[in-house]
């Protein structure tokens, strides 16, 4: 009954073989022996990506409950480019930390394989399911550093809430299950057009719980308590790849299960979503001016994004959900990179992420602090960057609703956000070094890799037609 | 060829302006002079040519460029002559080159930069005086109109490291703007009115109306607006405070701009506007009524003050007040002459002052001279002519003009306006004799030479011989007096009214200015010029009407009147300050208060500065600047911030690290969402 | 009223119960124990349900692995025994759980009461197939939920790994 | 071309971060290469005048390609009468301002020159484009390098100034942002052939009247704080105070215009009947800032402070007689935008030569200059008598045919408007004296060096400049003739339409015929 | 018979008690107990509607969420082990290092 066809999960398929090559390259690692383990992921991420462009348009299925529409290669694609990044970034913090590298390789491995499979899957138990890999994996990752307590205290907040909102998930799709005896998505389409008016506050308890579930992993408020804790714990580059990462497979099965499972029910989700995403704006830039601490500073201007994203998502017409595709690629080039750069500066004794730590970086590291402020200037949505272009959908998105409530809302936190990115860059530019700490010279890759983001971040800003047309007609696969 | 009237000076400017520091005196001194003598010759072949023209249409065009054309507006940079600018250009360029000639030698004490600057600016403002009177239309004439007051400026702060000095110019030249307020306004409203700003179009389509007689119309606040930025130039009540303060500038100056030029230049533009004029009568009125008040004011100060120069300044804002009555009762011509004669015994009389000082070394006070007639020979007599022609003795220059004006006042129906102009000239002539009794006759003062330089504290203190015994005026300067003496007592022989055989050429001759300019045929141009003068001012017609026989004698009996006024002004200077000097202390303890009233020039300063400037330097630096700028508006920019960040100081305490809070907070998002859906 | 519900009864109430007192109790130990008799109890309910296969995995994978997994941590790090809760009840967050348990219940309550199909009796949608068979399960399981399947395998390579990296005594 | 000339300075900016300069070896290398640079940008700008066709009204060197064809975003730039003579003065001041900071820029030689160029491309591209995305993208880009200019090289509070500056525009503009696309989208839902920025579209598009207000508003913020308008004006004293003098040039000498000229080229000509519905408001807020600034400035003890509020006075009028909506107040608006630049310009760099030389800019800390540095205080008198609009220098033009344009639009406003000119002779002249004349005060001031060569290379063309455009305004009027005639017939045409608003009608009908308010009162 | 909604609102006040776990109890291991009843809960009402369409779904997916309870217990429990080694304590508010 439902064709065996692999062809729709070969993406997934080499990230999942790139993880097990690396635990398998470690196990067979002579102690000290160093090994170019992020290799295996480079490669297996690369496999991704082209299997994810050769199987562009074919709208192939797997299973019946995996398909690689173009909105699913899509984020395949986002998540491809955020791991081989993540990829570049690690070598630095593995042997800075003496971390598990196969561990560490694999385990980042699996998680995107669980992203990449919660952004093409069209089965709310095989979302469920794919939270849960790329959920465990990324608490684990977060307390990697098990002797350092931030890190271990941010996992296991981290985990518990997830776990908490993960049981919200499991009984909405409980509630999903009894209302329309599927976990299919498009049956429950159908089943919700069909006769859920016969008995509604079923799917309402279904949605609502659902909602709670996808709230909490794009960290939207009130869901988002988690955020800064676990990313001010975690080391950077795990905090980017969590940030960029986790969010972008969340946002795609949210779109994917509100936008086919729940269509019939918009009118119901689509206020819900409107508060959200204004709260989310406000409370994330707000919050995030008072911070010192540069990954939690990060951590609540993510939130920031996450409400902009769900502008998008509130706006519910193309342009919108064509907005949230460009706009999670472009922040997740910039924000991967800011935190790369975070990292970079870390050193084993101390982590160097407090704003006062950035004085005078202009002098002590000239590049990483261009590279920096590029990349914060783009957060910031200011041309011509890939932030400022993501903004301009989004509120193109907002206003082509007609919403020019949240739009207004988005543009004046944005200015707000302004002020604590530009902060940095004061310390950075402006300041005297203080007690200047002195940072490793990052390795030659990092700095291949952070000037690559940064010139996506231009040719994102610059030249985005060409994504931006791909973002708005691989929407067009979810209908 | 007009252009090289006002462009030589102007060379003369740029030499002396960008290579002057390098030149020698001689060199420095020799270009001003001569660029002046150049603008002086042009000047007289091109009135020559003029003269040479039918009495119709004397008019000499010249368009040099477009200046500035925006749509419908159109301003050539253009130069013309006609019969008024031509008497104005020979003044200007005329006793201008004499007060170079004078300044050489009076100025020669400062160091060679120095020389060259004072000559640059001489120059300059030659050149934009010229280019004033010789305007076609407005603008360009406001480019002059503004030109001078900037000239006035620097030379009146010449002196610039004497903060009086600065002050003065500073003065001078901002109340001036605020009388170029009103002459800009004016300009925009004749423009947006009639769509030129040409001064003939204007006057050819200004005509075409009725005289406001009752209305107080369009052309009357034009008038009115105009007329704002004569006071100012003029140094008219209320505006008048800046000239006598302006007597801190080089006294050449104060003979060339201060008296003779450009301070007439309010009255040239009321004359240049004669059919504007003519239509505004109760504008006219407040003219006339203006003029006389400032004319007597400032006589009664001049009365009393004791720095010998600061007299002459008032003498001249009496004199140009009378001149303002002339135009006050239509009487434009009588206007401009007396304008013409003042000029000359006017620039007299502070050049003969100037060689008084330049021989006492700087002193001013009166009280400190006396008894120079026999060591100042020249000085005394050419000074005592200039006396005697303001003071409007018969057969002198001023005599004919300020009868002529007078008589005006009184024929055109004004009688108060000719009353109180003789007082005017009765004062005048009194204190120009104190002056002349004060300072040439009794005896000396003991201290005068010694002290005269601390006493003064005068920047002109470095000037002159070594105190003690003086020196008459040098050559060049005892030249240029002569020569001024002679015109005191000539020029008014241009003007020699009709009933003592004369046939007042002057007035015929300027009157085609005051009426409707002759347009290109000269039939037309007659009968225009005709209906013009009909309807623009009927008076001057009845100057030469067939009447002339009764107005004859009545003209014969104020003249009668004006010249015992003048006798009599002398005999009480004669008797207060020379026979009995105690009367006149005696007087000044009798009526104290007057005294000190007269003495601090009726506190009009004191009165604006309490009254305006603090007001509003308070007003701006307490209110505005600190209050609504920094408090207010930047309160509440900073406010904004302050609260952003005060909220995220305080939202941040959510976040309070108790994994329980967290969960909470989750679960209130959950139910609150489950909430509204279940039941809203 | 039939036996079958005096056995949904007894059952819930014995769920209920242990679940209140694995809440309510103050040693670690006991809740893991108490948790073990809900789960039994759940494991009857399934019974009533027709559902024998999940009734065993209950019991095996459930109380018999993941519980004992709890319990073997309980006593390795021989958790402290914490005061009882109810003196602090009285702490803010305490009460604020009780209030939001309280609200949560009400919604849900709210809602189910309104599902008007669960007002039939169970089964009454029942299709012909017999759901207790094991076989039919193991077919749709590697069936319709092979690619499930498969991934769980990764969900738990990921767990295990995960539960190496953290606990392994040193790397 | 224009291409050409708008990267010509990013170009110069990449070459130059490819220099090496460990601390300054080669700052040398760098000053003249920026220098080049923006002399080139100058010639070209030159260049583009030369070719220009002043008969024709519509743009000239466009230049047209898609960008984002999905949302129909182009890249769409041109030049026409009224934004040539823009770009010809950022070319003119660009090489002054890095000029003036020779030597009192030497840390970070490097970065400074490049940013400036950076800068100068952003301002080049604001007044080329004619796609609202393009312009946008310029706009705000503008705003980076100019953050890092006062907050790098800046004097003391220069990050408070910074941050002001930065966050006030930004606010500002990204309301306008908003309206931008809903114009954009407007376009497509009335037309219906789908988005557009192009600007010409735009302009013949009808949007409902509502919405053309909000637009309208959300526009004019935008640039009212740009200018700056009077309340909105407080970031500018901090801004110019705190920035170094090239900064303060380029501020004043041409940031300042893109708000006046973004007023010109899209608030008005793209809402037509709301701006003839809020003109008087704007004028209103005009008339106050040019008193008011004029009176603030008149108590400053700061020169830079002084000037700048300066700018507010002036820049009112600038406003003012865009407001007045006829020939001369937008032909005289326009005309002042320049002369601005160029004196007020001329005044930051004199005021940065004098600080230079005692690092104060406290005016009790002059005084008697004159006797001591001649030559810079003749320079000054210039520049101060041009920025008083003394007829004769460029402000006088400017100035009068504003008044000119008020006065037939509405003569109340001319003659409030008129009074700052006498302020404006008050504290000019009055911060003249107290610098210049009287006795030198401070033994220090005995001994300043008087103009170098190198600041006369850079002040003498200001001056010249000023000089030059006060005596033959001719050349830069005509060629705005024809664009200024083109745009006030489709505001009038549009305000017209506008009929039933109340007072704007009248005006509006006045303005279409000529005939003025005035007239009608004094005629009867 | 037993209906539905028995069930339903049995999982239901599980749901709620596990709920109230996880805010009343100040032992770490017990939260996590409190989270496995919550998942019990949404078990119960999975095979109840299970039971309900008469297909074995229901029992499928219990099936699964047993695994990932099983997977999630022994991460959890091993983050439980590697934070009671840096600190002798399993009261969830002894951790509160990161905050605000």
């Amino acid at each position: 009954m439902s064709s065996f066809s692999i062809t729709a999960i070969v993406p997934i398929l080499c990230v999942t073989a790139a993880g097990i090559a690396a635990m398998l390259a470690e196990a067979f690692r002579e102690p000290g022996e160093r090994m170019p383990i992020s290799g295996l992921g480079l490669v297996g991420l690369v496999g991704a990506a082209i299997s994810a462009g050769l199987l562009w348009g074919r709208h192939a299925t797997g299973f019946g409950v995996v398909s690689a529409d173009t909105f699913g290669l899509f984020f395949v694609m986002i998540l491809a480019v955020i791991g081989v990044m993540t990829m570049l970034l690690s070598p630095q913090l593995v042997e800075r930390e003496e971390l598990p590298g196969g561990e560490y390789y694999a385990l980042t491995l699996f998680a995107l394989a669980g992203m990449m499979l919660m952004a093409m899957a069209t089965d709310l138990l095989i979302i469920f399911l794919a939270l849960e890999v790329l959920s465990l994996s990324v608490y684990v990752l977060t307390a990697i550093r098990r002797n350092n307590e931030a890190s271990v205290e941010g996992a296991f907040k981290y985990f518990i809430l997830g776990g908490f909102s993960s049981a919200f998930f499991l009984y909405g799709i409980a509630f999903v299950y009894g209302l329309a005896h599927t976990t299919r998505l498009d049956r429950i389409g159908s089943a919700l057009a069909g006769d859920a008016a016969s008995h509604p506050s079923l799917g309402l308890l279904a949605l609502g719980l659902l909602l709670v579930g996808f709230g909490f992993k794009v960290s939207a408020v009130p869901f988002h308590m988690w955020t800064p804790d676990a990313y001010e714990g975690a080391p950077a580059i795990v905090a980017g790849f969590m940030s960029t990462g986790v969010k972008a497979a969340a946002f795609a099965a949210l779109v994917r299960v509100l936008v086919t499972a729940f269509q019939p029910m918009q009118a119901t989700w689509l206020p819900v979503i409107w508060v959200i995403a204004g709260v989310t704006m406000i409370l994330g830039t707000v919050v995030g001016v008072a911070q010192t601490n540069l990954k939690r500073m990060l951590a609540y201007s993510s939130i920031a994004h996450a409400g902009y994203i769900l502008v998008g998502l509130a706006a519910s017409n193309d342009v919108g959900r064509g907005a949230i595709l460009f706009y999670l690629l472009a922040y997740g080039v910039t924000n991967l990179g800011a935190f790369g750069v975070i990292g970079l500066l870390a050193t084993r004794e101390r982590a160097n992420d407090n704003l006062a730590s950035m004085a005078g970086l202009s002098n002590r590291h000239p590049a990483l602090a261009a590279v920096f402020a590029v990349l914060l200037l783009s957060l910031g949505g200011i041309p011509p960057t890939a932030g400022f272009v993501g903004k301009w959908y989004i509120f193109s998105a907002a206003v082509r609703a007609g919403d020019y409530g949240l739009a207004i809302i988005g543009v004046l936190t944005s200015v707000v956000s302004i002020f604590f990115y530009l902060r940095v860059i004061v310390m950075m530019y402006m300041a005297e070094p203080g007690d200047a700490p002195t940072s490793p010279a990052p390795s030659r890759v990092a700095v291949f890799t952070l000037a690559a983001m940064v010139i996506i971040t231009f040719y994102l800003g610059v030249f985005p037609a060409q994504v931006l047309d791909l973002a708005g007609r691989s929407i067009g696969s979810l209908f | 060829m007009l252009l090289l009237i006002p462009l030589l000076p102007l060379l003369g400017f740029l030499v002396n302006a960008s290579v002057g520091r390098r030149l020698s005196k001689a060199v420095s001194g020799g270009v001003a002079v001569g660029a002046m003598f150049g603008s002086f010759a042009a000047s007289a072949a091109a009135s020559w040519s003029l003269v040479g023209m039918s009495a119709g249409n004397r008019v000499i065009d010249q368009s040099i460029f477009t200046w500035i054309a925006s749509g419908d507006l159109q301003v050539p940079f253009a130069l013309r002559l006609d019969p008024l600018s031509m008497v104005m250009i020979l003044v200007v360029s005329g006793i201008g080159s004499l007060i170079h000639v004078y300044s050489t030698a009076y100025m020669h004490e400062e160091r060679d930069g120095e020389y060259a600057r004072y000559f640059s600016y001489l120059n300059l403002f030659a050149a934009f005086m010229l280019v004033l009177v010789l305007a076609p239309n407005f603008l360009v004439m406001f480019v002059g109109w503004e030109g001078v007051g900037l000239c006035s400026y620097l030379l009146i702060g010449f002196w610039y490291h004497k903060k009086s000095a600065a002050d003065a110019g500073k003065k001078a030249f901002i109340v001036n703007r605020v009388g170029d307020f009103g002459f800009l306004l004016g300009v925009l409203l004749l423009f947006s009115h009639f769509g030129t700003l040409d001064f003939q179009a204007l006057a050819r389509s200004i005509s075409t109306y009725a005289p406001e007689t009752a209305a107080f119309g369009t052309l009357s606040i034009a008038a009115l607006l105009l007329f704002v930025g004569a006071i100012g130039k003029s140094a008219q009540i209320p505006l008048f405070i800046w000239l006598p303060d302006a007597m801190e500038g080089p006294t050449p100056v104060s003979a060339l701009i201060h008296a003779a030029t450009m301070v007439t230049a309010g009255v040239y533009m009321i004359g240049r506007n004669a059919v504007l004029y003519s239509h505004a009568p109760g504008v006219l009125e407040l003219v006339g009524i203006i003029g006389v008040t400032t004319a007597v004011m400032s006589a009664t100060i001049g009365l009393v003050q004791n720095d010998i120069k600061r007299v002459l300044a008032y003498s001249t804002v009496s004199q140009l007040g009378l001149m303002f009555v002339a135009m006050g009762v239509g009487a434009y011509a009588a206007g401009i002459f007396h304008l013409f004669t003042h000029a000359f015994f006017k620039a007299l009389l502070f050049l003969a002052a100037g060689a008084l000082i330049h021989a006492l070394a700087g002193e001013q006070d009166l009280r400190r001279m006396g008894g120079l007639r026999k060591e100042l020979p020249v000085t005394y007599w050419t000074f005592l002519v200039g006396a005697l022609a303001i003071a409007g003795v018969p057969l002198l220059s001023g005599f004919f003009s300020k009868d002529e004006l007078l008589y005006r006042a009184f024929s055109n129906g004004h009688p108060y306006l000719w009353f109180f102009g003789t007082v005017a000239s009765l004062l005048t002539a009194c204190y120009m004799f104190r002056l002349v009794f004060l300072a040439f006759h009794g005896d000396r003062a003991p201290d005068a030479a010694t002290n005269g330089a601390s006493a003064s504290g005068g920047h002109e203190a470095s000037l002159g011989p070594a105190p003690g015994h003086l020196h008459d005026a040098p050559r060049p300067m005892g030249i240029v007096l002569i020569v001024l003496a002679i015109g005191a007592v000539l020029s008014g022989y241009v003007g020699v009214p009709g009933v003592i055989g004369g046939s007042n050429r002057i007035e015929h001759f300027l009157e085609p200015s005051f009426t409707v300019a002759p347009s290109d045929t000269a039939g037309a141009s007659a009968q225009v010029a005709e209906g013009g003068s009909e309807g623009a001012v009927p008076e001057s017609g009845s100057a030469v009407g067939p009447s002339a026989s009764e107005s004859g004698a009545l003209e014969g009996g104020l003249m009668l009147t004006s010249t015992l006024v003048a006798v009599a002004g002398i005999g009480l200077a004669w008797v207060f300050f020379l026979k009995r000097r105690d009367l006149a202390d005696a007087a000044a303890r009798r009526f104290q208060g007057l005294y000190r009233l007269l003495l601090g020039k009726y506190y009009v300063d004191e009165i604006y500065d309490v009254g305006i400037v603090q007001p509003i330097r308070i007003v701006s630096e307490q209110a505005l600047w600190k209050g609504v700028d920094v408090g207010l508006i930047d309160g509440a920019v900073n406010g904004a911030a302050v609260t952003v960040s005060s909220a995220s100081s305080v939202l941040r305490l959510l976040q309070t690290g108790s994994i329980r809070a967290y969960a909470a907070s989750l679960m209130l998002g959950a139910l609150l969402m489950l909430g509204y859906m279940l039941w809203w | 009223m039939g036996l079958e519900l005096s056995f949904f009864y007894v059952f819930a109430a014995i769920a209920v119960v242990a679940s209140a007192l694995v809440i309510g109790q103050r040693r670690p130990v006991y809740s893991v124990m108490l948790l073990i008799a809900s789960f039994a109890a759940l494991a009857g309910l399934y019974i009533l349900l027709d559902s024998p296969f999940v009734a065993v995995i209950q019991i095996i994978i459930y109380a018999g692995a993941i519980l004992v997994l709890f319990l073997f941590v309980v006593m390795l790090l021989n958790a402290p025994t914490e005061a009882g809760p109810w003196e602090r009840l009285a702490a803010g967050p305490r009460r604020s759980g009780i209030v939001l348990g309280a609200v949560l219940a009400v919604e849900l309550g709210w809602a189910l009461w309104h599902v008007p199909m669960t007002r039939e009796p169970v089964g009454a949608g029942a299709s012909g197939q017999t759901i207790e068979s094991v076989r039919t399960i193991g077919q749709v399981l590697y069936t319709d939920y092979a690619f499930a399947f498969e991934v769980t395998s990764l969900l738990i390579l990921v767990a295990m790994v995960g539960a190496v990296v953290l606990a392994k005594r040193h790397v | 071309m224009l291409t050409t000339i708008v990267f010509l300075p990013l170009a110069g900016a990449l070459l130059l971060l490819l220099v090496e300069n460990r601390d300054g070896r080669r700052d040398a290398v760098i000053r003249w290469t920026a220098l080049g640079a923006s002399l080139l940008v100058f010639a070209a700008t030159l260049l583009l005048w030369i070719r220009f066709d002043p008969s024709r009204a519509d743009f000239q060197f466009v230049e047209r390609h898609d960008w984002i064809p999905s949302f129909g975003v182009q890249y769409f730039v041109g030049v026409d009468g009224i934004s040539l003579f823009l770009l010809v003065l950022t070319g003119f001041l660009t090489p002054l301002a890095l000029l003036s900071s020779w030597e009192s820029i030497h840390e970070k030689t490097k970065e400074f020159a490049a940013f400036m160029l950076v800068l100068e491309s952003a301002m080049l591209g604001v007044f080329v484009s004619l796609d609202l995305f393009l312009f946008y993208m310029f706009w705000d880009a503008m705003l980076v390098p100019m953050y890092f200019l006062i907050g790098i090289w800046g004097y003391d509070r220069r990050i408070y100034a910074a941050l002001k500056f930065i966050l006030y525009t930004a606010a500002g503009s990204l309301l306008m942002l908003l309206a931008i696309i809903g114009l954009a989208w407007m376009h497509n839902s009335i037309t219906g052939t789908g988005y557009s920025f192009d600007l010409l579209k735009l302009y013949d598009l009808r949007i409902p009247r509502q919405f053309e207000f909000w637009f309208f508003l959300a526009f004019t913020l935008a640039f009212a704080i740009k200018v700056p308008l009077f309340p909105f004006h407080t970031w500018l004293p901090d801004a110019h105070v705190e920035a170094p003098t090239a900064g303060s040039v380029i501020l004043a000498g041409v940031m300042l215009k893109m708000g006046t000229y973004g007023l010109v080229r899209f608030s008005f000509p793209l809402f037509p009947a709301a701006a003839a519905y809020f003109a008087p408001a704007l004028a209103v807020l005009a008339v106050i800032g040019i008193i008011y600034g004029a009176l603030v400035a008149m108590v400053q003890p700061d020169m830079k402070k002084l000037v700048a509020y300066s700018s507010v006075s002036h820049l009112g009028f600038v406003v003012l007689g865009i407001c007045a909506l006829n020939v001369q107040g937008l032909q005289g608006s326009i005309y002042q935008m320049l002369n601005h630049g160029v004196s007020t310009g001329g005044l930051f760099l004199i005021v940065g030569m004098l600080s230079d030389r005692r690092h104060t800019r406290q005016i009790a800390e002059f005084g008697g200059l004159k006797a001591v540095t001649p030559r810079l205080v003749a320079v000054f008198l210039l520049v101060t008598l041009s920025s008083i609009g003394l007829p004769g220098t460029n402000g006088f033009v400017g100035e009068f045919l504003i008044l000119l344009g008020t006065f037939r639009w509405d003569p109340r406003f001319a003659a409030f408007a008129a009074s700052g000119t006498i302020l404006s002779a008050v504290y000019m002249l009055w911060m003249f004296q107290r610098v210049n004349y009287g006795p030198v005060t401070h033994e220090v001031n005995r001994t300043l060096p008087d103009l170098t060569v190198r600041e006369r290379w850079v002040i003498v063309p200001a001056v010249a400049m000023a000089i030059f455009m006060g005596v033959l305004p001719g050349l830069f009027l005509k060629p705005m003739q024809p664009s200024v005639d083109r745009l006030l017939q489709r505001v009038s045409r549009e305000s017209v339409a506008s009929a039933p608003h109340g007072p704007a009608a009248d005006h509006a009908e006045a303005r279409l015929h000529g005939a003025m308010p005035a007239d009608v009162r004094v005629k009867n | 018979m037993v209906s539905l909604d028995h069930y339903l609102a049995l999982s239901a006040i599980l749901f709620t008690i596990g709920t109230m776990g996880v805010f009343l109890r100040r032992n770490m291991i017990t939260v996590l107990l409190s989270i496995e009843i919550m998942l019990n809960a949404a078990n119960l009402s999975l095979v109840a509607f299970g039971r309900y369409w008469g297909a074995v779904d229901g029992q499928i997916i219990v099936f699964f969420v047993v695994t990932v309870a099983a997977a999630e217990a022994a991460v959890g429990l091993a983050i439980v082990i590697a934070l009671f080694r840096l600190r002798e304590s399993l009261d969830p508010d002894a951790f509160t290092s990161l905050k605000w």
